[in-house]
């Protein structure tokens, strides 16, 4: 019945309708002449400067610059966060003092370590990366570590009755009990990271679309301003509907499985 | 060995392990003095901070955005989510549009709001409002979208009104979903009140944090970094992850 | 809080509430302190500017030498003339505002501009 | 002959980490299972029926006395002591043929011969046409199904059930209480199986094992003198024999309740 809902508003979800109607009343406000252009610029500017920067590529630059940090930042520390999560986890000594640990440097993580970022590397895509890595790593180590801790024991008495070993129970029960909240934590670590990089481009680098808008309210090149953050909503929706649904798909929702994550 | 004293135990070698090597590496690594301040000039800078009234300040201020923050989602964006959500007619209108306004973080948003409300306390409410708003709204909408029909029907062959249906079904099975969005809401919140305090220099743990490292001062943005986790466990613990079992666990309503 | 019903006691005793409460005893009770030891720290020499409502040049001592953040804190109570040592000139502040002043625990003593000589 | 599971002299005190308290759980439990026998193990609840039988999975190591399986002391858990547990210990993350084939799996069986075992148990379960679905798509009854399969198929010496049909309705209880006869007429396996029904002690065991109030002791073994092949429920609604084995067994259980209150 969920699934019937949701999946109901999502296909309508689809529709341009609502986005037709904010661009009509956005052309009639601007045509208006309510506002100054460098307040609120007409959509036609905005598509005609989206058009220019897609042609002379400086768009697919910044583009290429802030997603290719994000899949940089995601291929090192999501396989890093993982496996020492799921290491941690099985350490029943460690891991109960470890989780708090892991669950501050959750709290803290994102642009809050701009600074000592910029301290160690200065400014630079160094640093940016070094702030995505952290913000991806903690997000997706604590989820798994707390994930790896909430599988029920009695799947690894059923292994071990089985005759399972360790390496049984690792593979077959723990990790596979904890993916509900592995995947949490990943959906997270990219809605935050993604979040944390656009802020931390705006401050530390010369390239990105975080980059792409501060400086272009420096100018106020407003259209400019626009283009990315349209830029900026739409690629959020592709990686939401191209990889984080379909990763949900195929491991939590197949198996009925709720994570709570945090 | 009991468990107590294991757990203890672990704690006290993980804290002196950690606490020596950063103090360690304070001293010996052949970096400029302040890379690395050892755990002490932490401290003496909190001490400072604090005799100096520069620290209650910062606080005070990121602190009273973030519940401003707070309540206006609580009692703005709740209610209007739920609005959008009970008639289909304005959910499946509202959904695509906060979808996408929700992907777009509050952050990018920002340079906008320098040209519309220039260097001031207003633009980084507005940011941090945004961003804690969109989340709440979406996922107040979502959850009233997301309550089984079955208990919808149920009540309306006892012949309930469509306010009781709201009130005794849509709302309360939207909860989860609330409870959810507004803690989403808050997390995005605080990172992006951090940094539009960075942005736009206004004083708070942002700005301290900022302006220590033009000033080379390490110590400070530790201990800003150690106060701005801190006081989100704080926030979490007290009032979020209540506010989270209060609904999850009344209704037992982990929706599979 | 197993999901049982949340009876008023039960609500006060909880974690939040506890929370909340001793987060507004601890700010009532710090502003309640500030405003105690504020007049203290006026130089009675003000009181006759003070009673006049009319804005008046001080000399603001701290315990430390101030930071930007004190100098830009003090300009938005009025026009900043100077830096001595440990001490600010701040010319034009407002008896209110000179009482907002006052309350700040870090400020020393705050006195008749003219006192200190220019 | 010795017995396929002897034990003797089996203590166990559970020690509260936190508040070093000590609780008995098991006093002195001497017991043998014969070869193929169906034993089932009924007693007031807290009387140590599942710490018992954790004991002898090899989940739970005992303070005092031994426990041998053909002869062999017993030490950690193994696919010779399969187990059904109350709560479907069935992998969320694996369908149904996936879950049965676990056992196989670990122990490395060849994939045709898993494959032949599976479909075999499969039928014998009832479970046909449900082997691509995923656990949380099943009944509770059929989970359980499923955990029985699993345990049969990984071809264990002795079969250990703790509660298995207690979290299911009634109806279906019935039906998997004759199904289990059925599968252990076909199986030949040796069974323990506890459960705090008297009723259903009776009707599956062809002894039961009546345990006394905490600290757990053998109070008593009560044969059950029916044939298997004889036992279905409607025959044995007006079986005399079953009739008095069940109250003998409902008796001492009374007994030992009342002095646990």
């Amino acid at each position: 019945m969920m699934r019937g809902w949701r999946g109901g508003v999502r296909a309508l979800g689809r529709g341009v309708l609502p986005f037709a109607l904010i661009l009509i009343v956005w052309a009639l406000v601007t045509r208006a002449g309510v506002l100054p252009a460098i307040f609120l610029p007409p959509p036609s500017d905005v598509v005609r400067t989206a058009w220019a920067m897609l042609k002379d590529g400086s768009l697919w630059i910044n583009i290429g610059a802030s997603l290719g940090r994000v899949v940089v930042s995601l291929v090192i520390s999501v396989p890093l966060a993982v496996g020492l999560g799921i290491f941690v986890g099985l350490r029943g000594r460690l891991s109960p003092v470890v989780e708090p640990i892991a669950g501050f440097f959750n709290a803290l993580s994102g642009i809050a370590w701009l600074p000592l970022a910029v301290t160690w590397f200065g400014l630079g895509w160094v640093s940016v990366t070094f702030i995505m890595f952290n913000t991806i790593f903690f997000l997706v180590f604590y989820n798994t570590l707390v994930g790896v801790r909430s599988v029920p024991r009695i799947f690894e008495h059923a292994v071990r009755t089985l005759g399972g070993s360790r390496r049984h129970v690792i593979f077959q029960v723990l990790i596979p009990g904890a993916m509900p909240n592995i995947v949490t934590g990943i959906r997270m670590s990219i809605g935050f990271g993604w979040r944390a990089l656009i802020a931390a481009e705006m401050i530390a680098t010369s390239t990105g679309l975080g980059f792409l808008i501060y400086n272009a309210s420096n100018f106020h090149q407003t259209d400019t301003i626009f283009v990315g953050i349209v830029t900026i909503g739409i690629l959020w929706l592709l990686t939401d509907r191209l990889v984080l649904q379909p990763i949900e798909r195929w491991t939590v929702e197949r198996w009925g499985l709720v994570s709570s994550g945090r | 060995m009991g468990r107590y004293w294991e757990i203890t135990s672990t704690w006290g070698v993980i804290l002196t392990v950690s606490i020596a090597t950063w103090s360690l590496a304070a001293a010996t690594l052949p970096v400029p003095d302040y890379f690395l301040p050892p755990p002490s000039a932490v401290l003496s800078a909190f001490v400072e901070l604090m005799a100096k009234g520069m620290l209650p300040t910062f606080v005070g201020e990121s602190l009273r955005r973030i519940l401003l923050a707070a309540l206006l989602g609580l009692f703005v964006g709740v209610p209007l989510g739920l609005l959008l959500g009970i008639s289909r007619g304005t959910a499946d209108f509202a959904y695509p549009v906060l979808n996408f306004f929700q992907s777009v973080s509050g952050i990018a948003w920002l340079p906008l709001m320098l040209i519309w409300f220039g260097f001031g306390e207003r633009t980084i409410l507005v940011a941090v409002n945004y961003t804690v708003l969109f989340p709440v709204i979406f996922n107040a909408l979502l959850g009233v979208r997301s309550v089984p029909p079955i208990y919808v029907n149920a009540l309306r062959t006892l012949g309930a009104s469509r306010w009781r249906i709201v009130r005794d079904v849509l709302v309360p099975g939207a909860l989860p979903n609330i409870a959810m969005g507004v803690r989403l809401g808050l997390a995005y919140g605080w990172r992006a009140l951090i940094a539009a305090e960075m942005l736009v220099g206004a004083n708070g743990l942002g700005f301290m944090i900022f302006n220590a490292q033009a000033f080379h001062l390490t110590a400070r943005i530790m201990l800003g970094m150690g106060i701005i986790g801190a006081l989100w466990l704080a926030l979490d613990y007290f009032l979020l992850r209540p506010l989270e079992e209060a609904t999850i666990a009344r209704w037992g309503m982990v929706q599979r | 809080m197993k999901g049982s019903a949340m009876s008023r006691f039960v609500l006060l005793r909880h974690r939040s509430a506890v929370f909340l409460l001793v987060v507004a005893a601890v700010w009532g009770g710090w502003e309640l302190f500030l405003t105690m030891t504020a007049p203290q720290r006026i130089d009675p020499a003000l009181q006759p500017a003070l009673s006049a409502r009319a804005p008046v040049s001080v000399a603001i001592t701290l315990g430390f030498a101030p930071e930007n953040f004190h100098i830009r804190l003090f300009q938005s109570y009025g026009v900043v003339s100077g830096v001595r040592g440990t001490t600010v000139l701040v010319n034009r502040v407002s008896p209110d505002d000179l009482g907002r002043i006052a309350r700040y625990y870090w400020v020393k003593r705050i006195s008749v501009q003219s006192e200190v000589g220019r | 002959m010795t017995a396929k599971i002897t034990i003797r002299g089996l203590g166990h005190e559970y020690v509260n980490p936190f508040t070093r308290e000590r609780v008995v759980a098991l006093d002195g439990v001497d017991l043998e299972v014969e070869e193929g026998e169906f034993l089932t193990v009924v007693g007031p609840s807290g009387c140590g029926k599942t710490t018992l039988l954790n004991i002898l999975a090899g989940l739970l190591p005992k303070t005092r006395g031994t426990v041998l399986l053909n002869g062999r002391e017993v030490t950690g858990p193994g696919p010779d002591r399969g187990v059904v547990f109350q709560e479907f210990a069935i992998m969320p993350w694996r369908t149904v043929e996936k879950n049965i084939a676990h056992g196989l799996e670990i122990q490395s069986v060849p994939r045709e011969e898993r494959a032949a075992i599976v479909r075999r148990f499969v039928e014998l379960v009832g479970l046909g046409g449900f082997e691509r679905k995923y656990p949380h798509e099943l009944s509770g009854g059929m989970k359980q199904r499923v955990a029985v399969a699993r345990t049969l198929a990984a071809n264990p010496e002795v079969m250990l059930m703790d509660e298995p049909f207690a979290a299911v309705d009634s109806q279906t209880r019935i039906t998997l209480q004759e199904e289990l006869n059925a599968i252990a007429q076909a199986t030949r396996k040796t069974i323990l199986f506890i459960t705090h029904s008297v009723e259903e002690a009776v009707f599956l065991g062809d002894r039961c094992c009546v345990l006394s109030g905490r600290p757990g002791r053998v109070k008593a073994l009560v044969p059950v003198r029916i044939p298997r092949e004889r036992r279905g429920w409607k025959l044995l609604m007006s079986d005399p024999t079953f009739d008095a084995a069940k109250e003998k067994v409902f008796g001492l259980v009374r007994e030992e309740v009342g002095k646990e209150v």
